[in-house]
């Protein structure tokens, strides 16, 4: 009976690795992110839209400099892309069986996921480029080859957050926080409490609120915060819930009797405009979306997604496009070193330490043993002129001053008061 | 004579899987030791549904076994699997015998909703603590078998052929269990309670036992999957997780000790196929698949092996 | 003083909601002994069907006053569609398995809605805010709350009247609560099961998809917004006795004031709330609150 | 002759309703005891409270010496009083002999419990056989209980009654819901089973209650209000009007 069943699975896959084995040319890569659930709206689709026009533009050699040449390379780069949902064990799973039919992966939005798959990766020798989950815990407690992260991990968001919150009113006494119980929303909070005692000792914690996972109403958090009386409000929010939050709270000036941080709202702008109430800071998890520079690069990278999709690019597509740029970058730097064809070790070796033009910014492969990019980080506040949202007063912070220096830990880093390189 | 075929049948898989393991692919070693972690699971279940009773709590005992298998490593800094092993069937066993004496009291959806609101608080602890990552968990890796140190890269399969033995072991004793006496007892007691009191025997043992013995084998299933996947979070003590167990249970028929791990293998199989090739719709795709079984499998997939062997006979 | 009447007002509110999906499911599980977990998915249809219809009246350039009235009339397109088509489609083939059996098909069925609902409003999450900010605000103390909760509270009190009226003074709904009480007396006395079943799981859905269109306006409708409910609404079910309309009403409340006032004294505890009061709920009265006692004849 | 089963002082009320109203009673070993009464007076009750199902709200019932208001059915049926059920109490789902299979088994699996067993796991099957010939329920071996006919069951809700080797066996209503004609076959293959067993049996026909009994209670009201030999109790006037008119009206 089971060697019925494994008669039964491995033909299933036999027929899988041979249509894989068609193509021998092209570069397969396997996307992994969000397609169905909460998460899927605000980074998993948008993440993917971009995977997939940006990989036609590779390979029709449309993207601008140092990006024109065709493909890889030369060698066009081909997506099979499949769902994150389902959590960490069920991603195992499946990253088990898509690495039988890429060369390489890039994917994981979830911090649990990629915290699953690294030593997954490392143990099936496959690289993997993990392009958006925050956790910093991935390379400071561990060390991978195989592994990289070309986004930035969230140290910065909050570490960011604060120093804009404490720049822009100085004397502040007491803030409160309303984020996700789980690890995100939990260590954004650690993360940007600790960062505001340490910049201003004495600083009061009035209430942290920990609401359960897409709750979607928000009544009484939003009654207790509103009687903390706390002078700035902190919140890592992410998807329907920060939706509904701006829903209940503004109508209830929440946004007018408190400074309202939002570390992770850029997503929101897309979907909320102007409901936005004005004086919201909000954060982009890097230089992107409305606080990417205006160079002709991510000009035209707003250009062809707004055309296709109807809508622009936010964070998680640029996070998405720059993990294919470095891929992009490394493959070919790993040719100049003399591989007309590189494998997968010298894709490795160039990629370690690689500083390359992204999407936003300079991404720079400087943490975890060259393994984790930093960026820099900025910060803006909302604001509604003639009828449409703007993002002002944008502060732009470089890597070194939100990131901590390789072989230190976020939290000790920011806890000794965030020393500058 | 369904004890001889079911003995033997079970000696032949668990003969011919480990014969396999040295040449199955790895994606496949993953996919078949995460079936039989789950199909302990299922067993477990089996067992209490012989008294009626269905729990959709076992991912408390599936969590916590996997759970105590990482912190034996994590905490206690012991990397031998088969330490992390005996500490979670010990852990789980444990919480059911304290559970099972409120639990083994409640019958029909009051018994699974308490079981599930019992897991659910698991779920929220473990989702508290951050110094066990919250929901992001962590990660563990088992480095030695009883002393024995693993080659890098072999473990997968050493634990892979442990679970064959160990599935081999739990269903064989939940076979003799079941056709004893205690078994006929069990199926008694989801008829009529009050007779079997009447004769003289303590409904609440039974029951307890049962359950104890479902939670000893979730907590084993816990373990074997936290050793197959490296790592574990709050989502194996999610309800989504403890329906599961129950639908693979249905799915693979309640008659026969094997059907567990038939129906898990099944359920894995068609969920990463549906993931794999239609990433879009898989949620639908596995749903149409449960429908169908249901409609036309009312007895389980395993009735179909039960038909063949009418067949062949 | 005040603080406690903010908590206090914002259970109820929570409760409201909780209402609405738990009234349906206890009624559909009293009479067809089904636990339903596609509720999830007709409290989400709800939504969505609400967002829509209320979006594309607003588009037209309409009296936002009468997206209201939309969305009730969503909910109960959703409940006449759905609830038909449901048990006379699906559940029917199955009557006579076991209650998980049922159970799992409804589960099945949860997946499959989840995923139409993807296909046909993408994951994009969908905010009609208007009919929420519109009717203003009012104040409990320092408080501003939406006069929207009122309406929320309101349609949960006049729902709640309008089923509890059509199960005790209506003579369908007297046959509904004798199949509650007394499933195989009912059937001896030739109460048409079937149309009974149909006319239930049809106000059951509509009353799923109630809640899901009449909370649309205050949240994001986004895929996933069912899951969170179906356990919810499960918990609150089973502290109030199955099949009771009146102890879902007080589960309802007991767990919207419990919650609201864990997020103000003790805001790490709100993740299990819910279900310790379960847990303490059936520990102390092992069938919930109002369970009907049933005499057992030897 | 000493007494086996003494209650005294019983009460029992739900209630308004006066269930057991003082019922004082002894019974001799090897009785074969007659309750009669008009539905609602108190047999059944008798007997709930007997074997555990029900606490009297007071007074006292004492088995072989033994009190027995405060111990559950399981085991006052260990000590050795068992019964049967008006509506028969099977594992429908179980064939005849499996229903057996089980009662003997759970004897057998826990004999030291009993005050005297010869049943060991070895033996269940063919004890069980033994007790299917004993009842002739051998054509039904194999059906399952759920679907024999009702006099069929009750004879199986006996017999498993009997298994659990009682000393003394309370029979409620044994002939109830059976064809005239069937009544009496049942009570001979009863009787002839529960040699040396002390049996009290209520019963609603008058002539097997003549014909069985060597003593009768009547109840009324969860009163005794008659209690002797059966020709004496049928005759009396008061028996007549409450019980018997009652009974056949």
């Amino acid at each position: 009976m089971k060697r019925a069943l494994c008669q039964f699975v491995a033909a299933a896959f036999a027929a899988l690795l041979a249509a894989a084995a068609g193509a021998q040319q092209p570069v397969k890569v396997g996307i992994v992110t969000f397609l169905s659930g909460p998460a899927a709206g605000p980074f998993g689709v948008p993440a993917r839209n971009a995977a997939e026009i940006i990989a036609e533009s590779i390979n029709a050699g449309r993207v601008p400099a140092p990006y024109a040449t065709k493909g890889l390379g030369g060698a066009p780069m081909e997506l099979v892309i499949i769902d994150e949902a389902g959590g960490p064990q069920k991603q195992v799973a499946e990253f088990r069986n898509l690495a039988q039919r890429v060369d390489l992966v890039i994917g994981y939005i979830s911090s649990g996921d990629c915290l699953a798959i690294a030593p997954v990766a490392e143990e099936l020798k496959k690289l993997t480029i993990l392009f958006d989950c925050g956790t910093p815990r991935i390379f400071e407690d561990a060390s991978y080859k195989y592994v990289f992260r070309t986004g930035p991990h969230a140290t910065m968001d909050n570490v960011s957050a604060a120093r804009y919150v404490l720049e822009r009113r100085p004397n502040i006494r007491s803030i409160a926080g309303i984020n996700q119980n789980y690890a995100w929303g939990q260590d954004s909070w650690t993360d940007f409490e600790a960062a505001m005692k340490a910049l201003k000792p004495g600083i009061e914690i009035k209430t942290s609120q920990m609401t359960k996972l897409f709750a979607g109403q928000f009544g009484a958090e939003i009654s207790t915060l509103l009687s903390s009386g706390a002078d700035v409000i902190h919140s890592s929010f992410w998807g329907g819930d920060l939706e509904g939050l701006v829903l209940q709270g503004a109508p209830r000036g929440l946004f007018k009797s408190h400074l309202v941080v939002l570390s992770a709202g850029e997503p929101a702008i897309n979907r909320l405009g102007t409901k936005i109430p004005d004086g919201t800071i909000i954060g982009a998890r890097g230089p992107f979306g409305p606080f990417a520079p205006d160079t002709e690069f991510n000009r035209w990278f707003r250009n062809v997604f707004q055309e296709r999709y109807g809508v622009p690019p936010n964070y998680a597509s640029y996070k998405m496009t720059n993990a294919m740029l470095g891929l992009k970058a490394a493959y070919e730097k790993a040719q100049k070193a003399g591989a007309a064809s590189p494998n997968q070790d010298q894709i490795i070796t160039a990629f370690e330490n690689l500083t390359y033009e992204g999407v936003g910014g300079t991404v720079k492969m400087t943490l975890g043993k060259g393994h984790q990019a930093v960026m820099d980080v900025a910060v803006g506040t909302a604001k509604t002129v003639d009828g449409e949202l703007r993002i002002v007063d944008v502060k732009r912070y470089p890597a070194g001053e939100v990131n901590p220096p390789d072989g230190v830990k976020s939290e000790a880093w920011i806890r000794s008061g965030m020393k500058a390189k | 004579m369904t004890l001889d075929r079911t003995t033997t049948t079970l000696a032949v898989a668990a003969v011919l899987l480990l014969a396999a393991a040295p040449f199955l692919p790895q994606w496949l070693v993953f996919l078949l030791t995460l079936a039989l972690a789950k199909g302990l699971v299922v067993l477990g279940l089996v067992v209490l549904m012989r008294t009626g009773l269905v729990s959709f709590g076992q991912g408390l005992y599936f969590g916590l076994g996997a759970y105590a298998a990482a912190l034996v490593g994590a905490a206690a800094e012991v990397l031998d699997a088969a330490v992390m092993l005996a500490a979670a069937v010990a852990g789980s066993a444990g919480l059911a015998a304290v559970l099972g004496l409120l639990l083994a009291r409640y019958r029909d959806i009051f018994f699974a909703m308490l079981s599930l609101a019992f897991s659910m608080i698991l779920y929220g602890l473990l989702v508290k603590s951050s110094a066990l990552g919250s929901t992001d968990g962590f990660n563990l890796h088992a480095k030695s078998f009883a002393g024995i140190t693993l080659p890098a890269g072999a473990e997968r399969r050493v634990f892979y052929a442990v679970a064959v033995v160990a599935v081999l072991g739990a269903a064989w004793a939940v076979h003799r269990y079941l056709s004893s006496h205690y078994g006929r007892l069990a199926t008694a007691i989801r008829d009529n309670e009050l007779r079997v009191e009447y004769l003289g025997s303590s409904v609440f043992r039974v029951v307890f036992a049962n359950y104890v013995i479902a939670g000893a084998l979730g907590g084993l299933g816990g373990a074997f999957a936290a050793l197959a996947v490296g790592h574990v979070d709050p989502e194996t003590a999610y309800w989504t997780t403890s329906g599961e167990f129950v639908f693979v249970a249905i799915l693979g028929g309640t008659g026969n000790v094997l059907a567990p791990f038939l129906g898990a293998a099944i359920f894995e199989a068609v969920r990463t196929v549906a993931n794999q090739y239609a990433p879009n719709v898989w949620q639908m795709t596995l749903g149409i698949v449960m429908l169908a079984l249901i409609l036309f499998l009312p007895a389980g997939l395993w009735s179909l092996v039960a038909r063949l062997r009418s067949v062949a006979r | 003083m005040f603080d406690l009447a903010a908590v206090l007002f914002d259970g109820v509110v929570y409760s409201s909601w909780l209402f609405m999906m738990a009234a349906g499911l206890t009624l559909i599980y009293g009479v067809m002994r089904i636990l339903n977990i596609a509720h999830g998915s007709l409290y989400a249809l709800g939504a969505y069907a609400g967002a829509s219809l209320v979006g594309a009246w607003l588009a037209g350039g309409h009296p936002p006053a009468a997206s209201y009235a939309l969305l009730l009339a969503a909910a109960l397109l959703v409940g006449l569609v759905m609830g038909p088509l449901i048990e006379r489609g699906l559940l029917r083939l199955m009557y006579g398995r076991d209650e998980v059996v049922l159970l799992l098909v409804t589960y099945a069925l949860f997946l499959i809605l989840e995923d139409v609902i993807k296909l046909a409003w993408g994951v994009e999450s969908l905010v009609v805010a208007e009919p929420y900010a519109l009717p203003g605000n009012f104040r409990i103390g320092k408080l501003a709350y939406p006069v929207y909760n009122l309406i929320l509270i309101g349609a949960a009190i006049v729902i709640g009247l309008v089923v509890a009226w059509g199960l005790y003074r209506t003579r369908q709904g007297k046959l509904l609560l004798a199949v509650i009480h007394d499933r195989e007396m009912s059937a001896a006395m030739g109460i048409n099961v079937a149309r009974v079943y149909v006319f239930t799981f049809t106000i059951g859905a509509a009353l799923a998809a109630a809640g899901g269109a009449l909370t649309a306006p205050a949240i994001a409708v986004s895929p996933g917004i069912g899951v969170e409910v179906i356990v919810l609404s499960f918990a609150v079910v089973v502290i109030g006795g199955l099949g009771s309309l009146g102890g879902a009403a007080l589960g309802a409340l007991i767990v919207g004031i419990v919650r609201s006032a864990m997020v103000r004294y003790w805001p790490e505890g709100e993740l299990f709330s819910v279900y310790l009061v379960m847990a303490l709920v059936l520990i102390a009265r092992p069938k919930g609150l109002f369970a009907a006692p049933e005499a057992r004849k030897i | 002759m000493s007494a086996i089963l003494v209650a005294k002082g019983v009460n029992k009320s739900f209630g308004a309703v006066t269930a057991a109203a003082d019922v004082n009673v002894a019974v001799d070993r090897d009785a074969m005891v007659g309750l009669i009464g008009a539905n609602g007076a108190g047999k059944t009750t008798f007997i709930n409270m007997v074997t555990g199902y029900l606490k009297p709200s007071s007074g006292t019932i004492r088995f072989d010496g033994r009190e027995l208001t405060a111990l559950p059915p399981r085991r006052i049926t260990q000590l050795g009083v068992s019964r049967s059920f008006q509506i028969p109490q099977l594992f429908n789902s179980l064939s005849a002999r499996e229903n057996l299979l089980v009662a003997v088994g759970i004897v057998a699996a826990a004999a030291h419990r009993w005050a005297h067993s010869d049943l060991t796991p070895a033996r269940a099957g063919e004890a069980s056989d033994e007790v299917l010939e004993r009842f002739d329920l051998a054509a039904y071996r194999d059906r399952e209980a759920g679907l024999l006919p009702e006099g069929v069951r009750k004879l199986l809700d006996v017999a498993m009654a009997l298994v659990v080797r009682p000393r003394i066996l309370l029979l409620d209503e044994p002939t109830s819901g059976v064809s005239a004609d069937e009544k009496f076959a049942i009570m001979d293959l009863v009787m002839g089973a529960v040699r040396g067993v002390t049996v009290l049996f209520v019963e609603h026909d008058m002539d097997i209650v003549a014909r069985y009994a060597q003593r009768v209670l009547a109840f009324a009201d969860g009163r005794i209000i008659a209690d002797g030999a059966p020709a004496a109790v049928l005759a009396d006037a008061e028996v007549r009007r409450f019980v018997i008119g009652e009974a056949h009206a």
